[in-house]
């Protein structure tokens, strides 16, 4: 074996035993998919298609097992089970325990005649029904209605709901979370400096950074001013400097962020190196 | 057990009978300019409106969760089921694909495959199952992770060629780099103090952190100001039905 | 000249990928131990460790997860190897469901080390594993560690390993070390073991949390911190045995020298170039 | 792209009533918060009328519930265990900890509230021999009651935001609104965004398609709902030119509603035998799956013109580096704070944050649209005004204004 000359010890797939080691295959699998991934830096090639093909499949299946297990059947299929059992038993009076706490409320309260009438039951039991499960079901099969092209027009009710909750949300969340929050953490006090005595550089320091950061800060407010030119006395140089700003920011982030990249990089070479080649303890 | 099984039989026709009947009335009532425009819009509205009335509504009162759980069902359910048109359309894409021996149609082959399999035994064992923990722990994850770091390789070939010094501001973004660089690391500082005069005076750790928290904290908190401000008016815009692009066709 | 600087003016980005590459398995493989500077809470948290008599024996809790071990598991390591070499001994538990995971992990990668062939599980570290309830957990080891885990995590009977000998409680420990990510861990060994029981409290963290146990060190109940990956390869070095903490900081040195590098000699090569034209 | 007839009045309407919605709600709220209104003292009448009936039934259990009230009365901190003196040390230490009290620490109260429910305890206790612990159980149960908002339909600790809401808001539609009236506004010009027109000639000219990712988040985000829009006006010029237009998404409603903009760009350009609806597909909705699919794209096809709109996490720079290395001219906007370097960095012109919001109006040019941005602008001059107004009182010592700012 050429390899054990070059003084490589890869991970083996077979156990001492001589069976067949799932996680040996699981290491040589990810190790060849992940060398896969990386031939793409030196140019697309068969290797890259095929890992790209793989994991776009792959995440696309993972993608409906997590939306299945994750939200369709505890949001809708396994409520609209339990309900539908639990309706089942009050309505034939059974002795089976009911499961859901709200059925076993009206549960109570029809026993107790606090209820209404039986039908009162049924009309507030389906209202309910309609509302949690059957309507947003409904709103997500106009969504599929979009394969029949002459009905495709259903689909803008879904889209419009989910569209005017993303709206709502944003509007107050971004007023309580950035714009309060923001203004509130720029306003700085020069009162140290007022009321300093004698000179003392520490607080000269402070205050100077504090007002660069607010100049630097309504300077780069200014640069998104769009419905006048930049120009003139005020507007010109404050968006300049506004604009040297956004690209110190821009450089710092860029560099800032490196660290955390080379980190992930050394992950994944720790997994060559180490759990597939052993070369790395 | 046996009930069980026959009520998911009754759900699955019920949710069939429920679609023709929707798609029955989509085809009779198309012409309705009131239901194709105005409607939507005001489901819109109502959902935003009701949105934010719950954000003003004490966390102490029972219809502050009511609401929360409400919508978010909702929009579960609703996004579930959207999910199906997308694969809908990769698998009849892919198939295509296929039957007319498109250029790289074997890869498609691949990706079918991988996406059958990972249904297959996703729906039937749940997370826990081995084969699937498998596909996830030795393929979904590595793959993830390795495209994920390709990034490191990405963040140099970009720093060679685009912090260049032609203009002034290209000149700022690059020297923020390279400081901020320098001041990450032990190594930088040793560099740093060959630097003539102005090593004497700055260490260049604290000279990154100083830029770090006086331009950085600058310009990020004026984008999201800015940013802020873009979302309210857009948020708004659509809610009165001003902004509706994104309806597509207006007929 | 002018041709040299415009090949490199532009050079394919596959030569940069190629260096990057180079950059980051070379002091994996070989660490280069490039200088760092020690900060005073390593270096007293060392020097806990390094204060105690051999013999003596320290708690060693995971209280951390595979997603902090790239940070967390090469510092453990490190204690680890400075406690065997002081012939410190070592009562590993954990806080967290996966912590034994962990441990067994570093004791399995240690002990094949032929520096530490002589080191016995029972004798000079055991890996008691993990109790649901942490708060519950660090207050019952106040009274007795055998009555809070009966059992190692293997399932031997706790009382029967050597190195349990003459242990009850916190008062028969010279020093807790925490390996901590999240809520559980050095807090709550500082708040109830230190201020109940006045044991020596030490510990390492991810750098995310580290700005949280800054109070504790500060008021003294908490006696040095390792701090992240840098914190792990500056322990590292003081035991003398740098391994994946050092090679991770020297990859960061080196990828962020060679990328200044780069961005330096893109500059050179466009002024040459630019100025020719 | 679409020169809506729009009434105005209804609109009006609308956002009238959503206004008057508003204060309503503001009113009831306030009403609530203060005051001891009958609704609620009618349910804890109710309350006690239960417990009663429950007591009759069976004293036994009445006696366990009774133990088991005493149980949920607030566990006392051992340092109130002191007799009271009336100093103002006690009235401090008792108001620490009542702000931190079990069930009024979500309350998030101030000082000052905490110091009433102190002196309202005093005036209801009997004055000899108080303990500070006694004080304090009476007046955390005062709390409960007075800070119980669980029939209140506003919460007034956010009233901060429903004011700076409405103010903005008003701001922007005043403008919205009077725009319409067909005063033609200025516009700066935006790079990023004129340059669309030039990308999209270039890849004709080259005969290369052009590639339009719409970010990895779902219609419910804001940016994306602006990056199709943009995908709209794209598709203008792609259909006019003749340009294979692809557009790899990562969502399928973003799939369909692009492929809806997308159709009717086309129809509008009367060209919608051109249109491929097998353009517009849907990946995954896997990040690092889209990004592997999407490089892959990029490199067999070799777009001439790349579009990045919408939010985008770490895979901006791995599209962008590949968008650069097969030589496209490459247009980004996203208002992720932390990817915009990387974006500048990478692509030919980048949309900075609020300029992505801008498109629409930019493109569009509709009055309505335009009309929306100079309310924005006057947001903006608005938080320049209040950050100075905040510094100079902040320097003299005053916080009322800064208090204002905090949000719960």
């Amino acid at each position: 074996m050429p390899l054990f000359m070059l003084g490589l010890n890869f991970k083996p797939v077979f156990e001492t035993g001589g069976a067949v080691s799932v996680e040996g295959i699981g290491i040589w699998i990810a190790a060849l998919l992940t060398l896969g991934i990386y031939s793409f830096l030196y140019k697309d090639n068969f290797v890259y298609k095929f890992s790209e093909y793989l994991f776009v499949g792959i995440s696309a299946g993972y993608t409906l097992v997590l939306t299945f297990h994750k939200y369709l059947k505890p949001s809708l299929i396994e409520p609209l089970q339990e309900y539908s059992r639990d309706f089942y038993h009050i309505i034939t009076s059974s002795s089976f325990p009911v499961v859901n706490p709200w059925m076993l409320d009206w549960q109570t309260q029809l026993i107790a005649n606090k209820f209404g009438t039986q039908f009162q039951f049924i009309f507030w039991f389906t209202f309910k029904i309609f509302i949690f499960y059957l309507f947003p079901a409904i709103l997500g099969l106009m969504m599929i209605s979009r394969v029949i092209p002459s009905a495709a027009w259903l689909s803008r009710f879904p889209l419009a709901t989910i569209v005017g909750y993303g709206s709502g949300i944003v509007i107050v969340t971004t007023l309580h979370a950035s714009v309060l929050e923001q203004v509130k953490a720029s306003f700085v006090s020069f009162a140290p400096l007022l009321h300093m005595k004698g000179i003392d550089w520490g607080i000269i320091a402070q205050s100077a950074n504090d007002f660069i950061l607010v100049f630097g800060l309504c300077c780069a407010i200014i640069y998104f001013y769009f419905s006048a030119e930049h120009k003139g006395v005020i507007l010109g140089p404050a968006s300049n400097f506004g604009i040297w700003v956004l690209m110190i920011t821009f450089g710092a982030s860029f560099g800032y962020t490196v660290m955390a990249r080379i980190s992930l990089l050394i992950g994944r070479f720790q997994f060559l190196l180490g759990d597939w080649m052993q070369l790395v303890k | 057990m046996d009930k069980m099984a026959l009520f998911n039989g009754f759900l699955i026709i019920f949710f069939i009978v429920l679609f023709v009947l929707l798609i029955v009335m989509g085809q009779t009532l198309r012409t309705s300019l009131f239901l194709r425009r105005k409607l939507p819009l005001a489901f819109c509205f109502i959902m935003g409106v009701t949105m934010i009335f719950q954000f003003f509504i004490p966390p102490e009162n029972s219809l502050y969760k009511e609401i929360e759980d409400l919508s978010t069902k909702w929009i579960q359910i609703i996004s579930s089921f959207a999910l199906v048109i997308g694969l809908i359309s990769l698998v009849t894409m892919n198939f295509n694909k296929i039957s007319r021996k498109y250029e790289d149609w074997q890869y498609s082959i691949v990706l079918l495959l991988g996406f059958f399999i990972t249904i297959f035994y996703g729906l039937r064992d749940g997370f826990e199952g081995k084969e699937f923990d498998f596909i996830f722990n030795y393929m979904y994850v590595p793959m993830q992770s390795t495209m994920f770091s390709i990034l490191a390789f990405f963040v140099a070939s970009a720093a060679f060629r685009a912090f260049r010094a032609r203009s002034r501001e290209a000149t700022l973004l690059l020297t923020a780099a390279v400081i901020v660089m320098l001041g990450r690391v032990e190594l930088g500082s040793v560099i740093w103090s060959y630097i003539p005069v102005v090593s004497r005076y700055f260490d260049v750790s604290e000279l990154a952190q100083w830029i770090n928290t006086v331009f950085t904290t600058a310009g990020q908190r004026a984008i999201l100001l800015g940013a802020s401000l873009g979302y309210i008016a857009a948020s708004f815009k659509i809610l009165l039905g001003i902004e509706r692009s994104y309806f597509g066709s207006e007929e | 000249m002018k041709a040299l600087f415009t090949i490199i003016n532009n050079m394919d980005r596959r030569y940069i990928f190629l260096a990057m590459v180079i950059a980051v398995i070379l002091p994996l493989i070989k660490p280069l131990a490039l200088p760092v500077k020690i900060t005073p809470n390593t270096q007293s948290s060392f020097d806990v460790i390094d204060s105690l008599a051999p013999g003596s024996k320290i708690l060693l809790s995971f209280d951390y997860d595979p997603a902090s071990s790239p940070e967390l598991q090469p510092m453990a390591k490190a204690v680890m190897t400075h406690c065997f070499r002081k012939d410190v001994k070592m009562i590993a538990v954990a806080l967290w469901p996966q912590g034994p995971m962990m441990a067994k992990k570093a004791f399995e990668s240690l002990s094949s080390d032929p520096e530490f062939s002589g080191k016995k599980y029972g004798v000079d570290f055991v890996n008691l594993g993990v109790q649901p309830s942490y708060v519950a957990v660090v207050k019952g080891m106040g009274d007795s560690i055998a009555g809070v885990f009966p059992t190692d995590f293997f399932g031997n009977k706790t009382t029967d390993f050597e190195i349990m000998k003459g242990v009850k409680n916190y008062r028969d420990l010279a020093a807790i070390f925490s390996l901590t990510t999240g809520s559980a861990g050095i807090g709550t060994y500082v708040t109830i073991a230190n201020a109940q029981y006045k044991t020596i409290v030490t510990g390492g963290c991810t750098a995310i949390s580290s700005l949280e146990y800054y109070p504790y060190l500060q008021s003294k109940q908490l006696i040095g911190l390792v701090e992240g990956l840098k914190g792990a390869s500056e322990y590292e070095r003081l035991v003398k045995k740098p391994a994946l903490a050092t090679a991770g900081m020297d990859v960061q040195a080196v990828v962020h020298m060679m990328l200044i590098f780069f961005i330096l000699l893109a500059n050179v090569s466009q002024m040459i170039v630019g100025k020719q034209k | 792209m679409s020169s809506l007839k729009f009434n105005h009045k209804k609109t009006n309407y609308l956002l009238m009533s959503v206004l008057l919605g508003f204060s309503l709600m503001f009113t009831a709220g306030q009403a609530r918060a203060t005051g001891e209104i009958t609704a609620q003292s009618s349910q804890t009448a109710e309350v006690t009328a239960a417990s009663a009936e429950a007591t009759q039934a069976v004293s036994v259990t009445a006696e366990a519930a009774a133990a088991a009230e005493t149980l949920q009365v607030p566990d006392v901190p051992a340092e109130l265990n002191t007799g009271y003196t009336g100093s103002e040390k006690h009235i401090k230490t008792l108001c620490a900890h009542i702000i931190k009290s079990r069930t009024l620490a979500s309350k998030d109260l101030e000082e000052s509230e905490a110091r009433v429910l102190v002196m309202d305890s005093l005036a209801q206790l009997p004055i000899e021999k108080l303990t500070l612990a006694q004080i304090y159980v009476h007046a955390v149960e005062l709390g409960e009651k007075r800070y119980d908002m669980s029939h209140s339909y506003f919460n007034p600790k956010r009233s901060n935001v429903l004011i700076a809401g409405i103010l903005l808001l008003s701001f922007i539609g005043y403008f919205t609104y009077h725009a319409r009236q067909g005063k033609d506004m200025f516009i700066r010009k935006i790079a990023g965004l004129s340059a669309i027109d030039e990308a999209v000639g270039r890849a004709t000219e080259m005969g290369k398609p052009v590639l339009f990712v719409p970010g990895i988040y779902d219609m419910d985000d804001i940016q994306t709902i602006a990056g199709v829009s943009i995908l709209g006006h794209v598709a203008k010029k792609t259909a006019e030119y003749e340009t294979n237009l692809l557009v790899p998404c990562t969502r399928s409603l973003v799939m369909s509603t692009s492929q809806e903009v997308v159709r009717e760009a086309y129809l509008k350009a009367g060209r919608v035998d051109s249109f491929k609806p097998e353009n517009i597909r849907y990946l995954t909705d896997d990040q690092f799956g889209y990004v592997a699919g999407v490089d892959g794209i990029m490199m067999r096809e070799k777009p001439a013109a790349n579009f990045y709109l919408g939010v985008f996490f770490a895979e901006s720079l791995i599209l962008a580096e590949t968008g650069h290395h097969v030589g496209a001219i490459q247009i980004a906007g996203t208002a992720m704070v932390h990817q915009i370097p990387f974006f500048v960095a990478a692509c030919d012109y980048t949309l900075i944050g609020e300029e992505l919001f801008a498109a629409s109006a930019y493109l569009t040019r509709e009055p309505m649209q335009l009309g929306t941005l100079k309310g924005q602008d006057v947001g903006k001059f608005l938080i320049i005004i209040v950050i100075v107004l905040g510094i100079v009182l902040e320097t003299c010592g005053i916080t009322f204004f800064s208090d204002w700012f905090i949000t719960h």
